[in-house]
């Protein structure tokens, strides 16, 4: 009983970083449609921008965080207006395509510019220290992670649901050409959806930094397909899904690695996927509708 | 007996019933209209007889058959066939493309053949492209046989749209709107191509339309549909006079 | 207040609106009425930017709209309650009417014309917490004009208000698109229910595929044959 | 007749060459791995192409016939046609058995569930003892000769070509234009899509074996997500529904791969903006689905 609680709380923080992307997916998917398959690889480079600002610039893991998160907000913005704009009235296979083109090009971009070699977290930024309790060891890794990560979506819940521009966004989502007659300008909502989607997967950058201890060029992409199971898990396009979704993918991956064989983690989320797109694609809090002829 | 029979049909979308209690019946032969205003209900009856949704409840009877929620495929091969409100050619292909797959279910040589060259596929294309010409050539498209679907004007699209329809071999065609952005002449045209796929082919025709000309000199007997019910059933005079019918289009008179 | 002046809309191969003009003076209601596929919803369409006309030109209050964005026109003052209502369904009512006062900054008078719609329709105000999808068609439509309302327009769009509502919901919509206008708010009203909109209106225009057939002030159309021609065929 | 001239006489001169040594090593691999990237592109393009359903596994059906046929050859010393034939008809049973399922989804949601399908083969590869695990199996006989490469090539171009232009092409391509007027016109879409995606694995398989008879070595990364993009890239590029395009395509990005050998990262950056470029300045690939005309039994 006590190994099936630690591995769940192992499993939290791991679902805490998967939720933090998952959301990136669904505002992304719930605005325009698109399955952002780049977006695990921007979370790559919140990670090394994180990575440089506390080896180069010797700045604290908080100041780095936000850094990455900036950075990467400026970079999601570029991508959409650079590759996904000119597609918006394409087929969303088009858009797909684009985007697992703007994917590799992240990753190798990187490897181009900085090498493919395995960069070693700097350990100064976060000394381990471990609690017991009760018999459940846990981190001050695992408490940084989870509470930053539900302090973000907090910040997120609150800018949903109670500002202006959080109202737009899910105004575009829900109907675009009302949300025009409220004159709600769509490009820009499509923006700062990109805009926060994106600073949330570089904040998640850090933390697999920080969990992980070693960061690479490809380290976007296992983790990016994962949260993409949880927000399809939850029903994409639907917010407290993705983080449900999230935290559900952790938690059965350690529940995988530590009673089954780690070797088989990868593919059980990808059953999970097929499952649920088979048995209801609509995720597990999604509506349906279909198709209208 | 009647060649299509419909009896207490039910859908709803989202809670929203879109049809209630829908009751109908075509005879062989029958040239039928169906109206209402917006929003009555009119389109998810050709969804429903094609195939395209599955009724909540009821019974569609299809030549003596039960065809009620059979795949759309399936109810196209024992003789039902249809054009869209919003025209949905394959557009990307050929005006001869287009009528050629209409022919595909009744393809005489089988898939080895094909991939292998035998002479039954030769044979059978042979066929098929006669077959497909001979349908351009009755909706005068056969000039225009190697263009591509959308480059069409639109009038022509819809013509080609109805002629692959046909291409089906059905026994009863049913049109949704096919008058929609067609000017007076053209829709007189279309009346008269109407009764005479009618006569010449010797198949049933229903129809939804707006152009109230069109339904009023082309169709025998109309059924009225509001909030997807029928209100009114009869023939053109009739329907004309009907109050409820001009209640329905006109609202009510006020004061 | 509004000049359409000859345009010309494209859908693809289709011409669907062809040399339209249309004209409205401040404070009246105009109707166009017509069968369903004539054009009267993308005639608003394009008023309200969301369709580009390939010729012609759109004039409000003289300066030419023709080419301005969507969210300019708005905030010139056009707003529209668009055809089958399209309120935000998962959203609450209060926030469906904050999203029509989206461009306004004038936070107390927003206030107070939130106040004001509510005394309108009272029945938005008890469910002002609740998803707008769960309200009921006649709630819908009150709350698609409550919200095209918030945007404090001079020229109110209003797409097919009666569409899918009963009898007696058609009469108090009636009513209350009267009430509107009396307070000072210019009305292009779209319309199937011809006798309705025709009772309420000053001027209206009759429309067949794409064309403006027929025109001339309520009273005249209301006893005209062509009228009836127009919906149920000669 | 002239084409078929064209091409013994191309097979002849090809074979002269390598037995000559005029064709050093390092032009041969580039060779097979251009006949082999043809199949990939080719009958990955009847797929994503012709029936215009997404597809991210490619490289999963490749892997299955790559590790049947070896299984054959190998393990059980059987003959290279046997191990053919197993890789072809486990690849197409593969199909069969995943696209059942799935082709029911619908464009993205399509395309990510072949991406976890081929992901589960690799993954599940990995995991028996049997044949390797993750270190794969070693030491594979060179049975792929120009013959079976070139013959390879021309059989399963001329299948999806002569399939392509039959009534059973066009519904599958119909399918692709407009699903639902497909289905009211009386075309069974199910079974068009299944059908496509049977037949497009069966060469991924045929793919396979020819690669692992070739290159001596095969284990499961090899054929990860990245090996369906490679072939993705040259479908994109050639112009989803043009087998002609396919071609051209995955002969092209074979020369740029051997060209680009030492910088891989440049290949991959490459590859990357070929399909943002194209999927906005040109979404129809070079030849749209234009063909040249290719007729040997016409």
């Amino acid at each position: 009983m006590l190994e099936f609680f630690q591995q769940a709380v192992n499993g939290l923080s791991l679902g805490a970083i998967y939720a933090l992307i998952a959301l990136g997916y669904t505002m992304v998917y719930g605005i325009i449609l698109l399955i952002n398959f780049a977006h695990g690889d921007i979370m790559m480079v919140g990670a090394y921008v994180g990575f440089f600002s506390i080896s180069l610039l010797g700045s604290n893991i908080l100041v780095a965080m936000i850094f990455a998160m900036v950075t990467c907000a400026v970079l999601g913005v570029l991508i959409e207006k650079i590759a996904y704009k000119p597609l918006r009235n394409s087929t969303r296979i088009a858009a797909l395509i684009t985007a697992i083109g703007v994917s590799l090009f992240l990753e190798y971009i990187t490897i181009f510019l900085l090498g493919a070699t395995q960069r070693v977290f700097p350990a100064s930024a976060f000394p381990a220290k471990y609690y017991n309790l009760m018999g459940i060891v846990i981190s001050n890794k695992d408490i940084f992670i989870i509470v930053s990560a539900v302090l973000l979506m907090i910040v997120l819940h609150y800018i949903i649901k109670r500002t202006r521009t959080g109202k737009a966004m899910r105004a575009v989502s829900l109907d675009r050409e009302a949300a025009v007659l409220m004159g709600i300008s769509v490009d820009r909502t499509i923006s700062v959806t990109f805009a926060i989607g994106s600073s949330l997967a570089a904040a998640a950058g850090v933390l697999v930094g920080v969990y992980y201890n070693t960061i690479n060029p490809l380290m976007g992409i296992i983790p990016g397909l994962k949260a993409f199971v949880a927000a399809v898990l939850g029903g994409i396009g639907i917010i407290p899904g993705a983080m449900v979704g999230g935290f559900v993918m952790g938690i059965l991956e350690t529940m995988v690695s530590g009673y089954g064989s780690s070797l088989y983690r990868d593919a059980a989320a990808f059953g999970i996927l097929i499952l649920i797109l088979l048995v209801k694609p609509t995720g597990l809090f999604g509506k349906n509708n279909g198709e209208k002829v | 007996m009647s060649l299509l029979e419909i009896k207490g049909l039910n859908k709803s979308f989202g809670g929203l019933s879109a049809l209630l209690e829908f009751d109908f019946r075509l005879a062989k032969n029958e040239l039928i209209g169906l109206i209402g205003p917006n929003g009555a209900g009119k389109t998810t009856v050709f969804n429903l007889i094609t195939g395209v949704y599955k009724p909540d409840k009821g019974k569609i009877i299809f030549a003596g058959e039960d065809i009620t929620g059979l795949p759309a495929y399936k109810i196209c091969r024992k003789g039902v066939a249809r054009t869209f409100q919003n025209i949905r050619l394959f557009n990307n292909l050929s005006v001869l493309d287009n009528v050629r797959i209409a022919l595909h279910k009744a393809v005489s040589y089988g898939l080895l053949a094909a991939v292998f060259r035998m002479p039954s596929y030769f044979a059978g294309e042979r066929l098929i492209e006669q077959e497909a010409l001979r349908y351009l050539e009755i909706f005068d498209l056969a000039d225009k046989k190697n263009e591509i679907a959308s480059n069409l004007p639109y009038g022509e699209q819809r013509r080609l749209e109805v002629a692959r329809a046909l291409a089906t071999r059905p026994t009863l065609l049913i049109l949704d709107e096919p008058a929609a952005g067609m000017n007076p002449y053209e829709t007189q045209e279309l009346m008269q191509l109407i009764r005479w796929i009618r006569d010449d082919f010797n198949i049933s025709i229903l129809l939804i339309e707006h152009d109230m000309s069109l339904v009023m000199g082309v169709c025998e007997r109309i059924y009225v549909l509001d909030y997807g019910q029928v209100i009114a059933e009869g023939g053109p005079e009739e329907i004309r006079n009907n109050k409820r019918v001009i209640e329905a289009y006109l609202g009510e008179e006020v004061g | 207040m509004l000049e359409v002046k000859d345009i010309d809309v494209y859908y693809g191969a289709i011409h669907a609106l062809k040399k339209l003009s249309i004209t409205i003076e401040k404070g009246k209601i105009v109707t166009l009425i017509g069968a369903n596929g004539a054009g009267k919803t993308t005639t608003l369409k394009t008023i309200s930017g969301l369709i580009r006309p390939r010729s012609g030109s759109i004039t409000f209050k003289n300066v030419d709209i023709t080419r301005t964005a969507p969210e300019k026109i708005v905030a010139m003052g056009i707003s529209q309650v668009p055809e089958g209502r399209r309120v935000f369904s998962a959203m609450t009512v209060l926030e469906n009417l904050e999203m029509g006062a989206y461009l306004r900054r004038d936070k107390k008078e927003v206030e107070m014309d939130m106040e004001k719609v509510f005394t309108r329709f009272p029945r938005l105000k008890e469910r002002r917490k609740q998803l707008a999808g769960t309200l009921s068609g006649g709630e819908q439509q009150m709350l698609a004009i409550g919200r095209a309302l918030m945007a404090q327009p001079e020229l109110l769009l209003m797409d097919e208000p009666s569409m899918g509502l009963a009898p007696l919901l058609v009469k108090e919509i009636f009513e209350i698109i009267q009430d509107i206008n009396s307070q000072g708010t210019t009305i292009l009203l779209v319309e199937q229910n011809a006798h309705m909109a025709l009772s309420i209106a000053d001027n209206a225009y009759v429309m067949e595929t794409g064309e403006i057939v027929l025109q001339g002030t309520a009273k005249e159309l209301m006893n005209s044959e062509e009228v009836k021609r127009a919906y149920l065929g000669g | 007749m002239l084409e078929l001239a064209a091409l013994t006489a191309f097979f002849m001169l090809v074979q002269y060459m390598i037995t000559v040594g005029i064709l050093n090593q390092y032009y041969q691999i580039n060779l097979t791995s251009m006949c082999i990237n043809i199949i990939l592109a080719v009958s990955l393009n009847l797929i994503n192409g012709f029936t215009g359903q997404l597809s991210l596994g490619h490289a999963g059906f490749m892997a299955v016939g790559a590790y049947s046929s070896v299984v054959m050859t190998q393990m059980l010393g059987q003959p290279f046609i046997i191990g053919i034939l197993a890789a072809c008809l486990s690849a197409a049973l593969a199909g069969f058995v995943i696209g059942v399922p799935t082709l029911r989804l619908r464009g993205d949601y399509l395309a990510i569930a072949t991406l976890g399908f081929g992901e589960i083969i690799r993954v599940v590869l990995q995991n028996i003892d049997y044949i390797g695990g993750p270190a794969g199996i070693v030491g594979i006989s060179k049975l792929t000769t120009w013959t079976w490469l070139f013959a390879g090539t021309v059989v399963s171009t001329l299948v999806i070509v002569n399939l392509i232009n039959s009534s059973y092409g066009r519904a599958i391509i119909s399918i692709r234009e407009d699903e639902i007027a497909s289905e009211v016109m009386g075309i069974n879409t199910t079974r068009y899509k299944v059908l496509a995606f049977v037949v497009g694995a069966l060469f991924a398989g045929f793919a396979g074996a020819l690669y692992a008879h070739y290159f001596y070595i095969i284990k499961p990364e090899t054929f990860s997500f990245l090996k369906s993009f490679d072939v993705l890239v040259m479908v994109v590029l050639g112009g989803l529904g043009s087998t002609t395009g396919a071609v051209i395509a995955a002969v092209f990005i074979t020369v740029l791969t051997a060209a680009l050998q030492t910088f891989p990262a440049v290949r991959m950056i490459l590859y990357a903006l070929i399909l943002i470029i194209v999927m906005i300045y040109r979404p129809q690939g070079l030849m749209g689905n234009r063909e040249f005309s290719l007729k040997i039994f016409g």
